[in-house]
């Protein structure tokens, strides 16, 4: 099967309409008016990823507004159907957090997370999901700094590549 | 970091229980299809599998008008078992009509191919069939022809039937003309890169075994496609999943698929709208294809059957490789009493989050 | 009909001053559903917890937000006061604008717009909460402590103390384990058997107190308040109740040279045997494998002859006793290294390559050698000793990374007493680090040093081996940077205390988890310490982590504090936000079970009707006894049969859905 | 009408000449599968290929399309009905994809109520049709009256000829004065068919209508109706159902096939109604919001598709819901022929019919 | 009753329905009541006023008649029309709260803004059972279409013959219409009311049984008679063999059937009975032509 030709071509037309749309300034959706910002969901386990989001907050830390965090009781509740259903809703990108391995309130959740997700994240950006755009990390309750620092980058990532279209289906 | 901790519960195939996990040797074999006492020497195994009562019911083959297509069926009786087949045209794979059987007071004679006795054991360790409750005819696959194939080397003409040598075969039409074709030239896609035509597990065994097919074409492509930019994925998918009518018929055929209450079906939540978008197709090739993820036995009948051609071999098989490769586990349907790796963990596993 | 009310709180100014609060409230407004919305100052304070109540029943409230500091603050203040007025707890949820925007967004507008959505997200998810029930659990008031050493015998004695029923499960004849092989503990020196007996006779005559001695664990069910386990009482053969203890047969019986485990192999014991003389209780037991009248067909029977009470009998078997507790205390004790990862320094090679605990036994009065110093290999004098430390501990390429904790201390005290008894003789430490974290430690080593003039040696040792009648300890010194060799007439270990070699195989049957080390896990390294992540089951001394003595009967006694605790209530209180099964969609395929840590998941038979007839199926269930509410199941899942109340996917869903418009 | 003769070059440049002002939907190949399917170059058009797969319905039937709008943000909601735009033409309708429309039409156009999305996309559709290159064995059009080259229903019709070029006929006015606009824009190679064409044309159809006669024996409808009228209760139906799977790939790939389903979009204040393909086969397709579901079984929604197919549009509209395209036959992941239903009730019929004369 | 009347035309509804453009396009129109009807709170009855429509001008429907009503964001719902034709002031829906449009509609007060789509599907031949005797049978929220043609009825008391009304309900915390089965019925001339509930409460001092057996009980004559009934499949089961039992014949039996429907103009193919589609052939048939049909009606 010619898996490359015309999909490389198609794929052509895509990134030149990407670019138009890729601006440095993160004009996107909005771009008449330059207002667009992406809109991020973080998943965040209660006991060690939204306490460190908490301790951020308690430290005063500041990060991009564009944060959206969604309490699960533990990074092994989040059902990659939840990544799928952000970005549908029109996410331009995604985040799982959760307590480092070891160290899960449950015990073990976390290590079915990194299963799961280690092989969810590779089939995202198999079916063309841009990398970028999913990320997980181990944010302990004690590490308000990285939180804030993922925070950032992330928010910083996904500005850099523009408004999501992939599985968006928003009105 | 903090020290590792490992619990009692995710030993790998617990929680089977202990008697499935005795290796599985068959007791009997039979000759190969091929040769000319195959069929007899099948229907007569099937026959006094009814008839002294061992299985209840037989799922099958039956012979049709349409010598390529033959059908499925069920034979409850020894006197039923006269136009039972087994040829290369039986490319459905019949595993999954036991989950019918769920519920039924007695056991069922499977006739499978290599890759639907891997269905068959994953039924079994999907728990959704006792593995005493099924009898497994198993046949050391030659490979299965594929009768689009055919009909299209025939071109015009009609095929009244289709005579199979080791390498090559005879194709002759209602018009009484004859042509021979390679073998390979219309095999089915997936027997081209067969790897694993002979049941893993079974009670009666017809035919030695069969080397299988060893193409890694599914695998370049699938290397192809990761090498390609994400907006080239992408354009690659979008294009195929735009063809996607949601019939269903991948998840419906699936071993690997035993909900009875499939998250598509639900309206609360509401998981997958009806609209047919880029959204909903992604969401619900996507989701199928990671829930099967670990439990996908590659037996490619979902890529057999969709009637519009998405390559979803290039899915599952991407997600069994990576399967494979992080968390070193059998092929599934290989082994009894596996449970899918994804229920399952190891402190030293790879670690793609920050 | 959904009515919910949402509360926005100015926590002072501490979220009014970046997000216009008013504004959130009233963008709450026109979300479906609501139907009233307020701020207030101080939403936690009595007069904000009023004005809920107020509001509830005002606008007939049955759901509500409050928009406040994190959940992890108020959220069960809020419940508390939502239940007060009326609403069940778990139709309140709250959206966390301090913590998660106010503290973390400086810009007003910014933050007002995200406070708002956190807010819609709230209000979505409340829409789809169904009032939820805590479950309550009877509690068998009842404790079983596994392991009858010092922490099982604190632990069973404060417990019984209580005025609750023990049962301590020890495997070896007698309880008493690592305390009772000790000869004086560091740093007072007192003598050990003299502090540990009076204990373990109050724990022999404790009339809420039973001991199952030469028993072992054979398999726990149930969950927290309802444990049903399994014990096996090992044959004796000898009957407890007629036995009087008089000693006759142990002293008569003709296999004399046994190696004695409790003497770690340095001395002997019949086949009839009391693990030493104090033991509790003071019934001997039959070993089998060495009686000659098991190895030789009934043959012997001397011990049968001379027991003054015909207290033999032969033909007792093991026997399998079901017991209900409510509470387990894990208090399995450790062993020491076996060093065979170590060849080079000779342990099992050279007799006179010995642990700390063979040492113990050596200094021990009630030790093979009565209490004089003997070489094993000779039974001479050793005029020079020499002490490695961690051995085998703090070494991670050799598989144990952690250090053994007690062995600075009892080599000290070791040193100290091998310079008491036999003052001219050398002692040598080599040691990596000197830990003498404790009261009083750093003070009994530096006499160790100073009055006892021990030899301190920092460096690792690199080799043992025999010279003439000597050994040769060679290593280096690394202060002074050059290679030692030390002669020695004695090498002695402070070899790595471990788990229990079954430790991990024990944990499994009782459903805790442990480590890489095979460790018991506690609940929370810092609070929980003593508590396993199984309700109702309790760590004390070493099988949670290596430990001295006061620190294991400190443990000892907080576990019994945490069952006493537990005993004292009518009745357990479940989480409400637990998993529970659909079963209609339920297939059985128990890919939910592996990934619960609690082995909350069991299958269960139902009855269906499936058109006209009715037929079997067997699905999920979930023990609520045993559910923490993790949710891994309810993602392994994989038609959502298996919902976790309090965060179903609808309510999660609601929330994405809510906070990517 | 008119005739004329086109060559490859001057339909591909046509084709070119029409994506500019209208949607073209052609057979298309993709993954080695035909499908009728949006083009946005003339190369992607596959004339030469098979039956495609995706019917020819989704041009005025898509598989989702919107019906109504709303704004629910103000005081009172703002609700529109969507109305389908712009021109359409479909390049290369099968004689059983004209027959398919003719019974849509009837579903949608007849009676009391008119559907305006179908109605609209109707009106605004150009059908080309094609003389089916070939006849598969699994073509059975023969048992419904009509032939591979029967382009009834088709404003214009092209004949593949032996020589590579295309026999282009008028069939209605609309097709005329496509074919007069072509002309005035000067397609090169589009031309008045000579008498030689013409007869070339009509020795096309006449082989390819020779090549459909070989179903006629083995296919008819001669007493399936009847036949089927007294077999609602035979245990036939669960014997066939033991094998169905339950998918939607008959229905959906079934040119008349037109159940469909009412979706709401809700984003925030803003929502869709919209409608998508749904078929009777699968269970929630009657499940009613109590639970309650009255074709529980396979069985009972197997019978129905066929039934409707076979029966019930016949006692509603007088002529069968199926044309013999093929595609179920083909494409059935378990075999399940509906030529053999018909069959096994021409034989009840036949049957019955002994009985009552005997 | 001639097998043409009971199931009228469907055409006969076509100068009813709106213009084809906005055949999937609802009339606005606006909650103005909510009543609870049972003591689960499991059925409501909303009164509904069309916004700038008048009823019985310009929008004329007659008794058995549905609409489909949308609750906008969340769908359409087809729903019998409880109200009376004769009440021109408003309509009314009485609603099971059954699935997502149902409950959310149960969670709307007055106020609140719906589609309505309709009248659609024929109606009870209200025209030819004038001058007979009139049975009808209702079991829980089935006696929701009833309403309407008794109500009918009452308004038009001297062209109809003697009424009576069986009615029946899991417990009376169930029952539906309390006002009108408990006064405003049994209080119309010639009109008797039967109620009875599976099982009572403390305070029920009526009738416990189930439905069927309460119509056997009575017995009443199928002479002049036409019996009307709706309710659970399980109840009309056994009402129909009640009937059978009673003589009435078949022609005599008029019912209304509940599919789900989605579209209600016969297009979408979901709620077909052999080859009728209840929501435009339907949803009134008598049990002649029910039987007629292959299909799964009750």
């Amino acid at each position: 099967m010619p898996v490359n030709e015309s999909a490389a071509a198609e794929a052509e037309m895509m990134t030149e309409a990407e670019m138009t749309t890729d601006g440095a300034s993160g004009a996107g959706a909005d771009a008449g008016t330059g207002t667009w910002e992406p809109r991020i969901v973080a998943f965040c386990c209660n006991w060690c990823s939204y306490a460190g989001a908490d301790l951020a907050g308690t430290s005063r830390k500041q990060y991009p507004a564009n944060i959206r965090i969604v309490r699960v009781p533990c990074s092994g509740r989040i059902n990659p159907q939840y990544i799928l259903r952000a970005f549908q809703r029109g996410a331009d990108g995604v985040m799982v957090a959760g307590c480092h391995p070891g160290d899960c309130h449950y015990t073990t959740g976390n290590y079915y997370t990194r299963r799961r997700f280690s092989v969810v994240q590779r089939f995202l950006e198999y079916v063309g999901l841009h990398p970028d755009r999913f990320s997980g990390h181990w944010i302990s309750g004690s590490e308000g700094e990285k939180f804030v620092q993922t925070a950032r980058e992330f928010t910083e990532k996904v500005r850099s590549l523009g408004p999501n279209e992939k599985m968006r289906d928003v009105l | 970091m903090s020290e590792a901790i490992k619990t009692a519960a995710p030993v790998e195939g617990e929680p089977m229980p202990a008697e499935l996990k005795t290796a599985e040797i068959p007791t009997r074999r039979g000759p190969a299809p091929g040769d000319p006492e195959f069929l007899g020497a099948l229907r007569d195994c099937c026959r006094s599998l009814l008839a002294e009562g061992h299985v209840q019911r037989i799922i099958a083959y039956r012979e049709t008008p349409d010598s390529l297509r033959p059908e499925v069926a069920f034979f409850a009786s020894p006197e039923e078992t006269g136009d039972l087949v087994w040829d290369l045209f039986c490319n459905t794979n019949i595993c999954k009509y036991l989950l019918d059987y769920r519920t039924f007071e007695g056991r069922i004679g499977v006739v499978v191919k290599g890759c639907d006795a891997r269905g068959v054991v994953q039924l079994i360790n999907d728990m959704q069939i006792p593995r005493d409750k099924v009898e497994i005819i198993g046949i050391c696959c030659p490979g299965q022809i594929d009768p689009a194939k055919v009909e299209s080397a025939a071109g015009e003409a009609w095929v009244s039937r289709v005579v199979a040598g080791p390498d090559s075969v005879e194709i002759v039409t209602e018009e009484g003309t004859e042509m021979r074709v390679p073998l390979e030239s219309v095999l089915t896609d997936r027997c081209l890169s067969c790897r694993k035509p002979n049941p893993p597990v079974a009670d009666v065994v017809f035919g030695e075994d069969q080397k299988g097919r060893i193409s890694d074409e599914v695998f370049e492509q699938i290397a192809e496609l990761e090498r390609m930019s994400s907006a080239e994925r992408d354009a690659f998918w979008n294009r195929h999943f735009e063809r996607c009518i949601r019939c269903f018929a991948c998840r419906n055929v699936c071993p690997a698929c035993s909900c009875t209450k499939c998250v598509f079906d639900q309206q609360e939540p509401d998981w997958l709208a009806g609209e047919r978008n880029q959204a909903n197709q992604h969401f619900f090739q996507i989701t199928r294809a990671v829930h099967v993820s670990g439990r996908c036995t590659g037996c490619e009948e979902c890529d057999r059957v969709c009637p519009v051609g998405i390559p979803l071999r290039l899915m599952n098989k991407k997600l069994w490789k990576d399967v494979k490769d992080l968390f070193d586990s059998p092929l599934p349907g290989t082994k009894l009493g596996v449970r899918s790796p994804l229920v399952m963990w190891d402190p030293k596993d790879a670690d793609s989050f920050e | 009909m959904k009515r919910i009310g949402v509360f926005v709180c100015h926590c002072g100014t501490n979220i009014a001053a970046t997000v216009d609060v008013e504004k959130v409230a009233e963008s709450a407004r026109h979300l479906p559903h609501v139907v009233f919305a307020t701020t207030y100052k101080f939403m936690c304070a009595d007069p904000g917890q009023k004005l809920i109540a107020d509001a509830i029943r005002e606008h007939a409230l049955n759901r509500v937000v409050v928009a406040a500091c994190s959940p992890h603050m108020h959220e069960r203040t809020f419940r508390k006061a939502v239940e007060r007025a009326g609403v069940n707890p778990y139709l309140m949820e709250v959206a966390n604008v301090r913590e998660q925007c106010s503290w973390v967004h400086r810009d007003k507008p910014v933050g007002t717009e995200k406070a708002a959505a956190l807010v819609a997200a709230a209000v979505a998810k409340v829409a789809r909460n169904v009032p939820l029930e805590s479950g309550k659990l009877p509690v068998e008031r009842r404790a079983l402590v596994v392991g009858g050493g010092i922490a099982g015998i604190q632990a069973a004695l404060d417990i019984a103390e209580s005025g609750y029923h023990v049962t301590i499960v020890e495997r070896e004849q007698s309880v008493g384990g690592r305390m009772a092989q000790l000869d004086k503990t560091f740093p007072t020196l007192d003598c050990s058997s003299c502090i540990l007996t009076p204990k373990m006779v109050d724990v022999g005559h404790h009339p809420m107190i039973e001991i199952c001695s030469y028993s072992e664990i054979e398999s726990v069910e149930g969950y927290v308040g309802n444990f049903e386990v399994t014990i096996r009482r090992k044959a004796t053969s000898v009957d407890p109740d007629v036995c009087t203890g008089c000693g006759e047969c142990w002293n008569r019986c003709p296999v004399k040279k046994l190696p004695s485990s409790f003497n770690m192999d340095l001395g002997h014991r019949p086949a009839i045997y009391v693990d030493f003389p104090q033991a509790i209780p003071n019934v001997p037991v039959i070993d089998r494998a060495n009686c000659t009248y098991y190895l030789r067909d009934g043959k012997c029977r001397v011990c049968e002859k001379v027991c003054p009470t015909k207290a033999i009998d032969f033909t007792l078997e093991d026997r399998l006793v079901k017991e209900r507790f409510g509470a387990i205390v894990m208090a399995t004790g450790f062993q020491t290294a076996s060093l065979q990862q170590y060849p080079e320094w000779g342990l099992g090679t050279y007799p006179d390559v010995v642990t700390g605990l063979h040492f113990e036994r050596l200094v021990s009065s009630t030790g093979p050698t009565e209490g004089k110093i003997k070489r094993p290999s000779d039974g001479k004098e050793p005029k020079s000793v020499v002490f490695v430390l961690c051995a085998g501990s703090r070494d991670e390429a050799r598989g144990r990374s952690y250090c053994s904790k007690a062995c600075c201390m009892y080599s000290a005290k070791q040193a100290i007493l091998l310079r008491e008894k036999i003052p001219q003789a050398q002692a040598h430490v080599f040691y990596m680090d000197i830990r003498t974290a404790g009261k009083d430690y750093e003070e009994f080593y530096m006499r160790a040093k100073e009055e006892y003039g021990v030899n301190y040696i920092r460096g690792r040792v690199a080799k043992v081996y025999p010279e003439k009648d000597h050994l040769v300890v060679r290593g280096e010194d690394t202060l002074l940077g050059r290679p030692v060799a030390v002669e020695a007439d004695m090498v002695v270990l402070a070899a790595a205390i471990e788990p229990r070699a079954d430790a991990a195989a024990l944990a499994q049957k009782v459903g805790i988890s442990y480590n890489r080390d095979h460790f018991f896990s506690e609940a929370h390294p810092k609070l929980r310490p003593v508590e396993s992540n199984t309700g109702g089951v309790f760590l004390a001394g070493c099988c949670q982590g290596p430990k001295d003595i006061p620190e294991t009967v400190a443990q000892a006694s907080a576990a019994a504090a945490k069952v006493v605790q537990m005993f004292s209530k009518d009745a357990l209180v479940s989480e409400a936000q637990l998993a529970s099964v659909n079963e209609a969609w339920c297939i059985g395929c128990f890919l939910c079970q592996p990934v619960c840590p609690y082995k909350a998941i069991q299958p269960k038979e139902i009855e269906e009707r499936r058109g006209r007839d009715k037929i079997k199926r067997t699905v999920s269930s979930v023990n609520t006894g045993l559910c923490q509410g993790c949710g891994a199941c309810a993602v392994a899942c994989p038609s959502g049969a298996m919902r976790l109340n309090g965060f179903t996917d609808e309510q999660i869903l609601a929330e994405v859905d809510a906070v990517c418009l | 009408m008119a005739e004329k003769l086109v060559t490859s070059e001057g339909l591909f440049t046509m084709v070119e000449k029409l994506l500019g002002r209208a949607q073209v939907t052609a057979p298309r190949e993709e993954n080695g599968i035909a499908v009728f399917g949006p083009v946005n170059s003339a190369g992607q058009v596959e004339l030469d290929g098979p039956l495609p797969v995706i019917p020819e319905k989704s041009v005025v039937f898509p598989q989702s399309e919107t019906l109504l709008r709303m704004d629910l943000g103000g005081e009172v909601p703002k609700v529109e009905a969507v109305e389908p735009e712009g021109e359409q033409v479909i390049l290369g309708v099968r004689p059983c994809g004209l027959q398919a429309f003719a019974r849509l039409d009837r579903v949608f156009l007849e009676g009391a109520f008119v559907d305006p999305q179908y109605r609209r996309r109707r009106d605004h559709t150009l059908i080309i049709a094609l003389t089916c290159p070939t006849v598969k064995r699994s073509c059975f059009c023969r048992a419904f009256g009509y032939g591979p080259s029967d382009g009834s229903g088709a404003d214009l019709q092209l004949t593949r000829l032996p020589g590579g070029s295309f026999h282009l006929e008028t069939l209605t006015e609309r097709g005329g004065e496509f074919v007069a606009e072509m002309e005035k824009e000067g397609i090169a190679g589009l031309t008045d068919a000579g008498a030689e064409a013409g007869s070339a044309a009509r020795a096309e159809k006449a082989r390819v209508e020779r090549l459909a006669e070989r179903s006629a024996a083995a296919v008819s409808t001669e007493g399936v109706v009847e036949g089927l009228d007294g077999m609602y209760d035979d245990p036939y139906w669960a014997q066939l159902a033991e094998r169905c799977i339950s998918c939607g790939i008959c229905t959906y790939l079934c040119p008349t096939c037109h159940c469909f389903d009412i979706c709401e979009k809700a984003r925030g204040p803003e929502a869709e109604r919209y409608r998508c393909w749904d078929t009777c086969l699968f269970s929630n397709y009657t499940l009613m919001a109590g639970g309650a579901n009255p074709r529980p079984t396979v069985r009972e929604r197997l019978r129905n598709r066929l039934y409707h197919k076979l029966n019930f549009f016949n006692h509603r509209y007088g002529e069968f819901l199926c044309v013999g395209c093929g595609r179920c036959v083909e494409h059935c992941p378990t075999n399940i022929d509906i030529r053999k239903v018909m069959a096994k009730a021409a034989a009840r019929s036949r049957a019955q019919g002994v009985s009552v004369n005997g | 009753m001639g097998r043409s009347e009971a199931a009228a035309r469907p055409e006969a509804a076509v100068s009813d329905a709106g213009p084809a453009a906005g055949l999937y396009l609802p009339s606005p129109a606006t909650i103005q009541e909510v009543r609870l009807e049972t003591g689960a709170a499991d059925v409501r009855t909303f009164k509904v006023t069309l916004d700038g429509q008048e009823i019985g001008k310009d929008f004329i429907y007659r008794p058995g008649q549905c609409a489909m009503v949308s609750v906008f964001g969340v769908g359409e719902v087809m729903l019998s029309l409880s109200s009376s034709p004769t009440w021109t002031t408003h309509l009314e829906f009485s609603v099971k709260n059954a699935g997502k449009v149902t409950s959310t509609m149960h969670g709307l007060a007055p106020g609140a803004r719906l589609g309505v789509r309709g009248p659609l599907g024929n109606w009870f031949p209200y025209e030819s059972l004038q001058g007979k005797d009139l049975l009808f049978v209702g079991g829980g929220i089935g006696l929701a279409p009833l309403r309407s043609l008794i109500n009918y009825v009452i308004d038009n008391r001297d062209r109809y013959g003697k009424v009576e009304i069986i009615y029946g309900a899991r417990s009376p915390q169930d029952l539906c219409f309390k006002s009108e089965i408990f006064e405003t019925w049994p209080k119309a001339p010639d009109t008797e009311v039967f109620v009875t509930v599976d099982r009572g409460d403390a305070d029920w001092k009526g009738k416990e049984g189930f439905v069927p057996a309460y119509l056997e009980e009575l017995a009443p004559s199928p002479v002049g008679k036409v019996a009307v009934i709706c309710g659970p499949p399980i109840m009309i089961k056994f009402v129909l063999q009640g009937l059978e039992k009673l003589g009435y014949s078949d022609e005599q039996v008029i019912t209304t059937l509940e599919m789900r429907m989605k579209c209600g103009v016969g297009k979408c193919g979901r709620c077909n009975i052999g080859h009728k589609y209840v929501c435009v052939d339907g949803p009134v048939f008598n049990l002649a032509q029910l039987r007629a049909l292959k299909g799964e009606f009750v």
